[in-house]
């Protein structure tokens, strides 16, 4: 008997030990209640800190998280480049590729290039405006990885509007992973807790030097102190990391 | 009504998580299999974001107004709770990042094998 | 009829290589191992109940010899079977936690 | 309260990895600043001062009556705890990676920044695990270490790594979307993610079936992480399918993560029957089954790493039964257990890089050739496998009293059993390496295996098997602190 019988006759027990798994499941789910939990205490503190609430708990309570987050992303971008060649044990393998170059129509020329510029302004709109509006970090660095990937559709990865290698979108990333690592280094080095937000000195107690609040605080109406830089150093992780995958997923040889 | 929503919104996170369960343990293409574990994580994720949900809450995100007022505490009760958003947030990067590494192992095992099938893949390695 | 040894020892020839004498330490073993993890593991039912199932699966583990064969197979690298037992051991935790006992 | 230096154990290994990336292709750079960073790595946890760190200096407040949290004061920033069991266990971590991290730049032609950097993030992310007093931290770090896992087994460039990494990454969403779901139901029930504050506002209150089914998700994930029942073939197959040096890491790793979410389950739901029940029988079945195919494996590595997969259902049993003895013996097996099993996969790993195959058809005779590895072995298999001046001895010995202690006399019938199944099957794994004269060997010529090993490897060995027979010899310094942590840690339950 070999495995494929073993399979067949296998998957109505798989499939009823699934489906209890899935009533439990489901009946959790439907006999929820839910409380709002520290969700309140974050939105009362959280408007003397920026407007938008959810940019302040990611970079702010939970910022560490943020950087825990912004680490798996750099873990996959090295992870895709150690499989295609970049790193391995025994010295590192080039890759032929095949798309670097691509005809594009006429159409595709005349409209994807501005429509490219107008996707990295608005990107850049979104990041810098993180902490007022819907937006951040995130958000805005995938918005212009898509001006990229779109760009890479049309132009193929040689010849793309951005041309950049990918030596320099790795210095790109590591510059925005370092800002982050860095801003949390001086909130432990001046206040004695990691990630502090120095520039807001919520808590004026801890002996923040002033100078060190006016340098990192951001010259807006909020107080929002060093979030907005944070959202600058994702938004270079975010948006390199992902052109970086992008590049690596379509230089793999076709054969 | 709205807490209608909410009790649907879990149905359909939950029935999300079993159709990517589903996948993964009873499909043979291997991108199949990969949209099965996006699935998974797409279904907390709706998890999470019904939690955040609030009855007649308002967007956290404190308007001008509100503040200068310094009707703080009314938003604090007004708003949705905000910090299950973050942690979708999180969710998503981590989804968007297992997905980048699967995909590049698939293209390499399609390489070598010219096949997607999961049961082609591991053949030889049936005891 | 032959002795349980000969079918053990064919049975064991046909993974093929040398390795019969792991092979049949590994039979004993599993003898020894079956029964003795399910006393352990049946102890949170009344002590008539887990005695029944306890001989219950001495007797199957008696007449499913030679197990290694079965055991290996079950413990390949193959993607379906880890999917099988995982699935069981989802429905099951959950069972054994909300639902049962 | 604050000690500074608790986040730098993952932060400067999170900069180091950054670094080693960036410098990759400049091998001397690669070289030296991979070498200097592991002094770092290890000289932290032995300065920090025990304590807690709050990120972001928040601090914790009288709960307002509005979020309807049944508590006194709730904590609003992410915590981290550093104690005696944090400290040792995230020191022997960077001691097993100094030698994986070693191994590599002595061994290699060319050092590769990548890969030293992916070894940088799994510290990083099972330090964090280890020190987390946030759920939800832990899951985001549990998730970097399950990537940079499979990363290190794909940087082997071969097919089957590819598979093993595939497996391990797809069973790794689930049991990820397993433990985050456990976290939301919490979270939208509790309303709050740090641990301590969950385990106060549980208590009494674990019998609804939301929370039953958050421990039920919880427990999956706990499974998957420490590599029990279901997934310990995927393990396995992660283990063997790496460079043996690296495995060492990856079994340290596992066992050390293993120990440290059953210690939060067990703050969080620690009086549950049903949910001892489910780890103490999903460990048993590990212990057989890890142990057992063993025995039938034709390869040394897949022996090995089937091995260390049965000692991990060993180091399970103690923690779930949740006695503070059985816990202290646990945590005191993990790192005897790690320590020893380095030892093995160092020395399957010169057998590897010297005769290009760990196939025991193609291997035999190499008693005469590398007389200095087969003794490091032997005490290696010794260590493993609890014979008296060594360590596991001490450990296994505690386990089997607590098992009796518990109530669960079976229990140490069925460890000692596995111990035995584990020394047999690694002493025909060393038969069959070293003592058998096979006629396929003569077929095949005899294997090149050189009798001057290099340095680090051998002094990696060395001292590896001298830290075994010390802990054997004194097992009360580390024994006592684990049991006064197991104490505090029941207390509070």
């Amino acid at each position: 008997m070999n495995t494929k019988d073993i399979y067949e006759m296998r998957t109505v027990v798989a499939a009823v030990f699934l489906g209890i798994f899935s009533i439990f499941v489901l009946k959790a789910l439907t006999s929820f209640e839910i409380i709002p939990g520290v969700s309140y205490v974050y939105n009362l503190q959280g408007p003397s800190i920026a407007p938008n609430m959810i940019t302040v708990i990611l970079f702010d309570w939970r910022g560490y998280d943020t950087l825990g987050e912004a680490f798996i992303l750099i873990t996959a971008v090295f992870t895709t480049g150690i499989l295609f060649g970049r790193g391995v044990l025994g010295g590192d393998v080039k890759v032929r590729d095949t798309a670097a170059t691509r005809q594009p129509s006429v159409v595709q020329k005349v409209f994807a290039a501005p429509l490219v510029f107008i996707i990295v302004a608005f990107g850049i709109v979104i990041t810098l405006g993180g902490h007022i509006t819907p937006g951040g970090g995130f958000q805005g660095g995938s918005v212009i990885a898509t001006a990229f990937f779109l760009s890479v559709v049309v132009f193929g990865l040689r010849k793309n509007v951005f041309s950049l290698s990918h030596r320099s979108l790795e210095t790109f990333e590591g510059v925005g992973a370092l800002i982050y690592l860095c801003l949390g280094l001086a909130g432990l080095g001046l206040s004695g807790y990691y990630l502090y937000n120095v520039g807001a000195d919520f808590y004026p107690g801890l002996g923040v030097a002033q100078w060190a609040v006016n340098l990192l605080s951001y010259p807006d109406a909020t107080n929002a102190g060093i979030i907005p830089y944070l959202n600058i150093g994702i938004a270079l992780k975010v948006l390199s990391g992902f052109c970086t995958i992008i590049t690596v997923l379509m230089g793999a040889e076709k054969k | 009504m709205n807490v209608d929503v909410q009790l649907w919104s879990f149905v359909v996170a939950g029935l999300l998580v079993i159709i990517g369960l589903y996948a993964i343990a009873f499909m043979d293409n291997l991108v199949k299999k990969i949209i099965g574990v996006m699935l998974v994580g797409d279904g907390v994720n709706l998890v999470l974001i019904t939690e955040g949900f609030k009855p007649g809450g308002i967007v956290p995100i404190i308007s001008e107004k509100l503040f200068s007022s310094g009707a703080v505490g009314d938003f604090a009760n007004d708003a949705a709770y905000s910090l299950p958003f973050a942690l979708v947030l999180t969710n998503i990067v981590i989804g968007a990042s297992t997905l980048a590494v699967l995909l590049g192992i698939s293209i390499k095992l399609y390489q070598h094998y010219r096949s997607l099938s999961v049961a082609h893949i591991f053949q030889e390695d049936d005891a | 009829m032959r002795s349980l040894y000969d079918t053990l020892h064919e049975t064991l020839k046909s993974r093929g290589g040398t390795h019969i004498g792991g092979g049949f330490t590994a039979e004993y073993m599993l003898l020894a191992f079956f029964p003795l993890a399910f006393v352990a593991l049946l102890r949170g039912l009344d002590s008539l109940t887990s005695a029944v199932l306890a001989i219950l699966v001495t007797a199957l583990v008696a007449f499913s010899l030679p197990l290694v064969k079965k055991v290996s197979r079950e413990n390949s690298d193959h993607f379906a079977i880890a999917a099988f037992y995982i699935a069981i051991v989802m429905g099951l935790v959950l069972f054994l936690m909300v639902g049962g006992f | 309260m604050n000690s500074e230096l608790i986040p730098l154990m993952v932060v400067f290994p999170l900069i180091s990895a950054i670094l080693l990336n960036l410098m990759h292709g400049k091998d001397r750079a690669v070289r030296v600043y991979g070498t200097l960073a592991m002094v770092v790595v290890i000289a932290v946890p032995l300065l920090a001062v025990y304590g807690n760190h709050l990120f972001g200096a928040h601090p914790a407040i009288d709960t307002p009556a509005e979020t309807g949290i049944a508590l006194g004061r709730i904590n609003l920033a992410i915590e981290y705890s550093f104690g005696f069991l944090q400290r040792a266990l995230i020191f022997l971590l960077a001691a097993i990676a100094t030698f994986a991290v070693l191994s590599h730049t002595s061994n290699e032609k060319r050092a590769s920044g990548v890969y030293l950097s992916m070894v940088m993030l799994s510290i990083a992310a099972v330090s964090a695990v280890v020190m987390a007093n946030d759920i939800f931290n832990m899951f985001v770090f549990l998730e970097i270490l399950t990537i940079s896992q499979a990363a290190m087994v794909v940087a082997k460039g071969d097919i089957g790594g590819y598979k093993a990494a595939l497996k391990y990454l797809i069973f790794g969403g689930v049991a990820g979307g397993a433990i985050l779901l456990g976290i939301a139901l919490l979270l939208g029930t509790f309303g709050v993610l740090n641990i301590t504050d969950l385990g106060n506002a549980l208590s009494g209150n674990t019998k609804s079936p939301i929370v039953l089914t958050a421990v039920g998700l919880l427990v999956i994930g706990w499974l998957f992480e420490s590599g029990l029942f279901p997934f310990h073939t995927i393990k396995s197959h992660i283990y063997s399918s790496a460079k043996a040096d690296v495995a060492a890491l990856l079994q340290t790793e596992t066992k050390i993560v293993l120990v440290a979410i059953a210690i939060i389950l067990l703050r969080l739901f620690g009086g549950l029957s049903n949910m001892s029940a489910v780890m103490v029988g999903l460990s048993v079945i590990t212990l057989a089954f890890g142990s057992v195919m063993a025995l039938v494996q034709t390869d040394f590595r897949r022996l090995l790493a089937f091995a260390a997969v049965g000692q991990a259902g060993l180091v399970g049993i103690g923690l779930s039964l949740g006695t503070p003895d059985g816990i202290a013996a646990s945590i005191f097996h993990a790192v005897n257990d790690a320590l020893a099993m380095s030892l093995l996969f160092v020395t399957v790993f010169v057998i590897y890089e010297g005769a290009k195959t760990t196939e025991f058809s193609r291997l035999g005779g190499l008693l005469t050739k590398a007389p200095r590895l087969a003794f490091l072995q032997i005490i290696g298999i010794m260590a493993v496998s609890g014979v008296p001046p060594f360590n596991a001895y001490q450990s296994e010995y505690r386990l089997i009293g607590a098992a009796f202690q518990a109530g669960y006399p079976e229990l140490g019938v069925v460890i000692i059993l596995g111990t035995i199944v584990t020394f047999v099957a690694l002493m025909k794994g060393f038969f069959l390496t070293f003592l058998k004269e096979s006629t396929a060997v003569a077929a095949i010529g005899r294997p090149q295996l050189s009798n001057a090993l290099p340095l680090v490897t051998f002094a990696t060995m060395v001292i590896l098997a001298l830290v075994c027979l010390g802990i054997g010899l004194h097992p009360g310094p580390l024994y006592d602190r684990f049991a006064d942590v197991a104490i505090t840690l029941t207390m509070g339950v």
